[in-house]
């Protein structure tokens, strides 16, 4: 795949359909995988890369990088043309300023996961049917495939691009995921069990905004949480309160809107489980309002900015199952 | 355990005037009388409503005071608004001193003086004006040039007609940006009046105001023939700790409030432009 | 030197955390290590290192200053220092504690941060030589030998035994504090396994990433360099990088209002947030670029400067490993460097 | 903090009321002299829409046990729809905090128009009733607010 992309890549520059590409780059090491952008066929040649570790999503860059001169390609997995939809519905990218090339996905892998099993000193890892050989600086290690997989993978809602110019491979379906089963588990739990595992999993956050920053449907020009004003701008959780409200807030402010990419959960240094917050509002605007999936296309009003007069009140939650 | 720099002291707000539209100078003691703490000309203080904010301001008043200290200060944040609003008798929290000084008592010592202030860019100069006229025998010549937008921007104008024009000892030059009814002085930005005015190049020469006033002048000046060693300046940068602790006015390797905020164009030269 | 038979540690941790507050590195569930309290019962992590850096000991994330009443137009001052209790952080690797060092020469400079101080002269810090590295290593660099760690005492395991040895009075005190259970033991063995390690170290994919070309005398090169553009053109401005970083120390100060008085707290602050550096008439850093510039032209070259060539990093590669877009220290420095 | 154990535990509820309806409703509940605890603090919105979740969660900040939230009937908002959007707004927000397993009754809509004083009154003793159940708000506390 990554051959192919490359070739395309640098035959859309050449025919001067595209003048930069939005990729991913090499690191030092076989996982540290950064995206960029490719001027020029040298520079796809040398650092162009896409491969197991390639997870990150690309849409987000786009709401800057459209607005500039010129077009750019963009190769995006499934997941990211949920994101990059979105981003379109409300009007935070220029689409006649991207060049979609639509991409199969993952499951990608999770060098964390990786690292969990206690192999360390990584210096290669290949995917020999399904199973990852390890070449470490401690002698060579084994395992499954599918247990280093991201979570955000793991739990794959689509395989099916949303929108593209131009598809590389087959396309996908939507599948039948078991991404709500997390969050049914936590629902049937009672309120002390629930209110135990948000403790222990907020308690580690370090409020560094990582899953601000990465997310593609936060694109406020200014975020509640830096503006003086607000009230609540802070940098740190002086409080369990504070970190309750973050979290709280972050997801609430993207609800209806987020597509469910899973880069809050990937790129959270303390391994917070943050999409399930998420979900849980998917699910519950799913049965509350209707089936929803934010990004499947670019003209439906999004479900908080919309009403039926039939709608359920607000005691459905209380309502609801056992404490 | 010793008191900690960040444990600021109460200072009472005794009187407030209102200099210009909006800048109000306001003088400050000590709750049981005098000054919060000495300091010497060029150096800051950082003052504080609590629940509102804390932040670094130039003090305005002379060492050589004893009484009490004075800040002017701009209307222009959440912090300086909530200053212009209260009342005489308030009290507020103050920390310092902070910084170096202009080196009055060394380099500056025997020298012939010209200070070069825009607007509200007075404040920090007028400490050291007045240390120079209370020990008027350590320098030579003294001269003023000061600039603001209109006559009512002219900070401390009273204490400029009443006192410093009426001193024989230094010579004073306003200037306008603007002609305005009941001026007849001189009109015209800063650093065109310095020329103008072609101070000799013998003279050390301490600048403050607004950045672009700030490079227009030093232009200016070195096409008169004075060199960056010759000419000083104080920066303002955002700070939180005063003590180059919190990281925030890190120039290169210098940070505004401990090693600065008075610098010589020399020093600034070799830092990275990110001012 | 005197040893203690690995599987006897938790005899030696509950000998400690009987008279005061012992810290060990802990699993978590989900597979990072963090410090935790010493309860009876807990396993020391056999994680290389935790992912929040051992710095929180002495420069918490958060921490009260002072406090106000305000009444009227009077205001109270409140002192709310305490002094702190003594406390045993255990299983400090050499990285973290250099970055002690590096936080010393901050706060402990003139003016004494005396929050800082109060917890630094309470706090005993017994470190642990690495066994194995990690790819993400390159302490090296900034001459820290892993397998012999500073701190006020040090632990080798030679996989049978632990070795305690003490570098100071703080260290000799936590020794004879729990001499008891220590007992003289041979280190031919240990010794072996510390040669081996430093093969090792040899051997990682960093181990040849040298500061040659960096140092306080280097600043017009690197801050006018045409790379920052490429190397900050994915920056998402978040604090990973900063908050997990064990010599980062830039703070806010900032006021809460409890309803009932006024509380000023210090928090960890990253220079990579868009604020940083905002004032009222406008920033000086006003893109992404800028900022990331500053954080690493703070570590190589800033920080040398004003401190005898020592840098502000200790290459513990927690960025390496936790930057959501895999960009770090050692990419900066491989792209800056003129051979 | 000690509790007298003689002085029953009075929770302090915060309650958002639109201005048109439900502020109306508390009015009527004054004028006709019905009774309804003084620990409930209304905080007057233009509309119920007014409300957005950080208000919700500040006031359990600063202290608050319990906060409810009144508005308009459906249908009969002053500006046409704006309790339509509060209601799908508060139904996920409150259903969030379950799932954090922030106690479900300390959080409530109930929609008082300006005739329904009586309504206004019972609502406010019931539910000032059921957030005494659950005692002081612990989950969702900032403790640097909490009086000493």
């Amino acid at each position: 795949m990554q051959e192919a992309m490359i070739n395309k890549a640098k035959q859309l520059l050449a025919d001067g359909i595209v003048d930069r590409v939005i990729g991913w780059k090499r690191g030092e090491f076989v996982y540290d995988i950064t995206p960029a952008i490719f001027e020029t066929a040298e520079e796809l040649e040398k650092d162009f890369v896409y491969d197991d570790f390639t997870a990150a999503n690309v849409s987000k860059y786009l709401v800057k990088e459209s607005k500039k001169e010129g077009k750019i390609l963009a190769f995006l997995k499934p997941c990211d043309t949920y994101s990059f939809n979105q981003l379109i519905k409300e009007h935070r990218v220029v689409r006649e300023n991207v060049y979609i090339v639509g991409i199969p996905g993952g499951p990608k892998l999770d060098a964390e996961k990786i690292k969990e099993k206690g192999i360390t000193g990584i210096l290669s890892v290949k995917n020999e049917n399904y199973t990852l050989k390890i070449e470490t600086v401690y002698g060579e290690e084994t395992m499954p495939f599918y247990e280093a997989v991201l979570d955000k993978c793991a739990s794959c809602k689509s395989k099916k691009h949303m929108i593209y110019d131009e598809l590389l491979g087959e396309e996908g379906d939507v599948l039948d995921s078991n991404r709500f089963d997390m969050v049914e588990k936590l629902e049937n739990m009672t309120a002390q069990e629930r209110y135990d595992f948000w403790r222990e999993q907020l308690s580690k956050c370090i409020r560094c905004n990582a899953c601000r920053n990465v997310c593609p449907a936060c694109t406020c020009e200014k975020c509640v949480f830096d503006n003086p004003d607000s009230g609540i701008e802070n940098k740190a959780p002086a409080d369990s309160f504070e970190e309750n409200m973050f979290h709280i807030i972050r997801a609430f402010h993207v609800a209806g809107r987020c597509t469910d990419c899973g880069e809050c959960s990937r790129v959270c240094p303390q391994n917070i489980p943050l999409h399930l917050l998420n979900r849980k509002f998917i699910k519950d605007i799913n049965t509350f309002y209707g089936e929803y999936q934010a990004g499947e296309d670019t003209t439906s009003r999004a479900p908080l900015n919309e009403y039926k007069q039939s709608d359920c009140e607000a005691n459905i939650v209380h309502e609801r199952g056992a404490e | 355990m010793n008191n900690d720099t960040l444990i600021p002291y109460i200072g009472v707000v005794t009187d407030i005037r209102q200099d210009t539209p909006d800048v109000k100078t306001f003088r400050v003691v000590s709750p049981e009388g005098g000054k919060v703490f000495e300091h010497m000309p060029g150096q800051c203080a950082m003052l504080s409503i609590p629940g509102v904010g804390e932040a670094m301001f130039s003090i305005t008043s002379s060492p050589t005071n004893k009484e009490f200290m004075e800040f002017s200060i701009k209307k222009c944040g959440c912090l300086t608004t909530w200053l212009h609003a209260m009342d005489v008798g308030q009290q507020i929290t103050i920390r310092g001193p902070y910084g170096n000084a202009f080196p009055v008592e060394t380099e500056l010592k025997g020298k012939d003086l010209l200070f070069i202030a825009g607007g509200i860019g007075l404040a920090p100069l007028r400490s050291v004006i007045n240390y120079v006229r209370d020990n008027r025998a350590n320098y030579g010549d003294v001269q003023v040039i000061y600039g603001s937008r209109s006559k009512d921007d002219l900070v401390d104008y009273q204490e400029i007609i009443d006192e410093w024009m009426a001193d024989p000892n230094i010579e004073v030059d306003l200037t306008i940006d603007n002609p305005q009814d009941g001026w007849d002085g001189h009109v015209g930005f800063v650093p065109n009046y310095v020329k103008e005015l072609n101070p000799s190049v013998n003279k050390t020469v301490l600048v403050c105001g607004p950045p672009i006033m700030i490079k227009f002048t030093l232009a200016g000046l070195k096409e008169l023939g004075f060199t960056e060693t010759q000419v000083y300046t104080t920066m303002e940068l955002r700070m939180k700790c005063g003590v180059g602790k919190c990281g925030r006015c890190n120039i290169g390797n210098k940070y505004v409030c401990k090693d600065g905020p008075v610098f010589r164009f020399d020093q600034l030269g070799e830092l990275p432009d990110e001012y | 030197m005197l040893k203690i038979s690995l599987d006897k540690l938790d005899k030696l941790f509950e000998a400690v955390s009987a008279s005061k507050a012992l810290y060990v590195p802990t699993d978590r569930e989900d597979g990072g290590a963090e410090y935790r309290k010493y309860e009876s019962g807990m396993k020391l992590s056999s994680a290389l290192n935790t992912v929040r850096s051992a710095k929180d000991f002495f420069f918490p994330q958060t921490e009260n200053l002072v406090d106000f009443k305000m009444d009227g137009k009077s205001i109270e001052v409140i002192d709310v220092r305490e002094e702190a209790e003594d406390f045993v952080i255990f299983g400090v690797r050499a990285c973290d504690a250099r970055s002690f060092t590096i936080l010393d020469k901050v706060f402990l400079a003139e003016p004494v941060d005396s929050y800082y101080k109060n917890r630094r002269e309470h706090g005993t810090v017994v470190t642990m030589a690495c066994t194995r590295p990690a790819e993400t290593c390159f302490c090296g660099t900034f001459g820290i030998d892993a397998a012999s760690p500073e701190g006020d005492a040090a632990c080798y395991s030679d996989g049978e035994n632990l070795f305690i040895e003490a570098h100071n009075e703080k260290g000799q005190k936590f020794i004879d504090s729990v001499s008891s259970l220590l007992e003289e033991g041979d280190t031919s063995k240990l010794e072996e396994t510390r040669s081996k390690t430093r093969e090792i170290l040899k051997k990682l994919p960093l181990a040849d990433l040298t500061t040659d070309s960096f140092g306080g005398d280097k600043l017009n090169e690197y801050f006018n360099s045409d790379k920052w553009g490429v190397l900050s053109e994915s920056c998402l401005g978040c604090g990973t990088c900063t908050f997990v970083c064990p010599t980062c120390q830039c703070y806010d100060i900032k006021d809460f209002n409890t309803g009932h008085g006024i509380k000023r707290f210090r928090c960890w602050d990253s220079c990579m947030y868009s604020d940083f550096t905002k004032m009222a008439h406008g920033n000086p850093r006003l893109t992404q670029l800028e900022r990331f510039r500053q954080r690493f032209m703070h570590k190589l070259v800033y920080f040398p400067a004003n401190n005898n060539g020592e840098f502000g990093c200790v290459g513990c590669g927690r960025c390496l490993s936790k930057c959501p877009i895999s960009m770090n220290i050692v990419k900066v420095m491989k792209a800056l460097e003129v051979k | 903090m000690q509790v007298n154990e003689n002085k029953e535990f009075q929770p302090l509820i915060v309650a958002f009321c639109c201005n048109w309806c439900s502020y109306a409703g508390a009015d009527l509940a004054g004028t006709n002299r019905l009774n309804y605890p003084d620990n409930i603090k209304i905080i007057r919105v233009p509309c119920s829409c007014r409300v957005n979740p950080m208000f919700i969660l500040r006031a359990f900040q600063r202290g608050a046990d319990g906060v409810i939230l009144c508005g308009c009937h459906p249908g009969d908002c002053h500006y046409t729809s704006g309790n339509y959007f509060t209601r799908r707004r508060m139904t996920l927000l409150f259903s969030m905090l379950d799932f954090l397993g922030i106690e479900r009754d300390r959080t409530r809509v109930e929609w008082v128009s300006a005739a329904e004083g009586a309504k206004f009154a019972a609502t406010m003793n019931e539910f000032t009733e059921a957030v005494k159940k659950l005692g002081p708000n612990r989950r969702l506390e900032d403790l640097r607010c909490r009086k000493q």
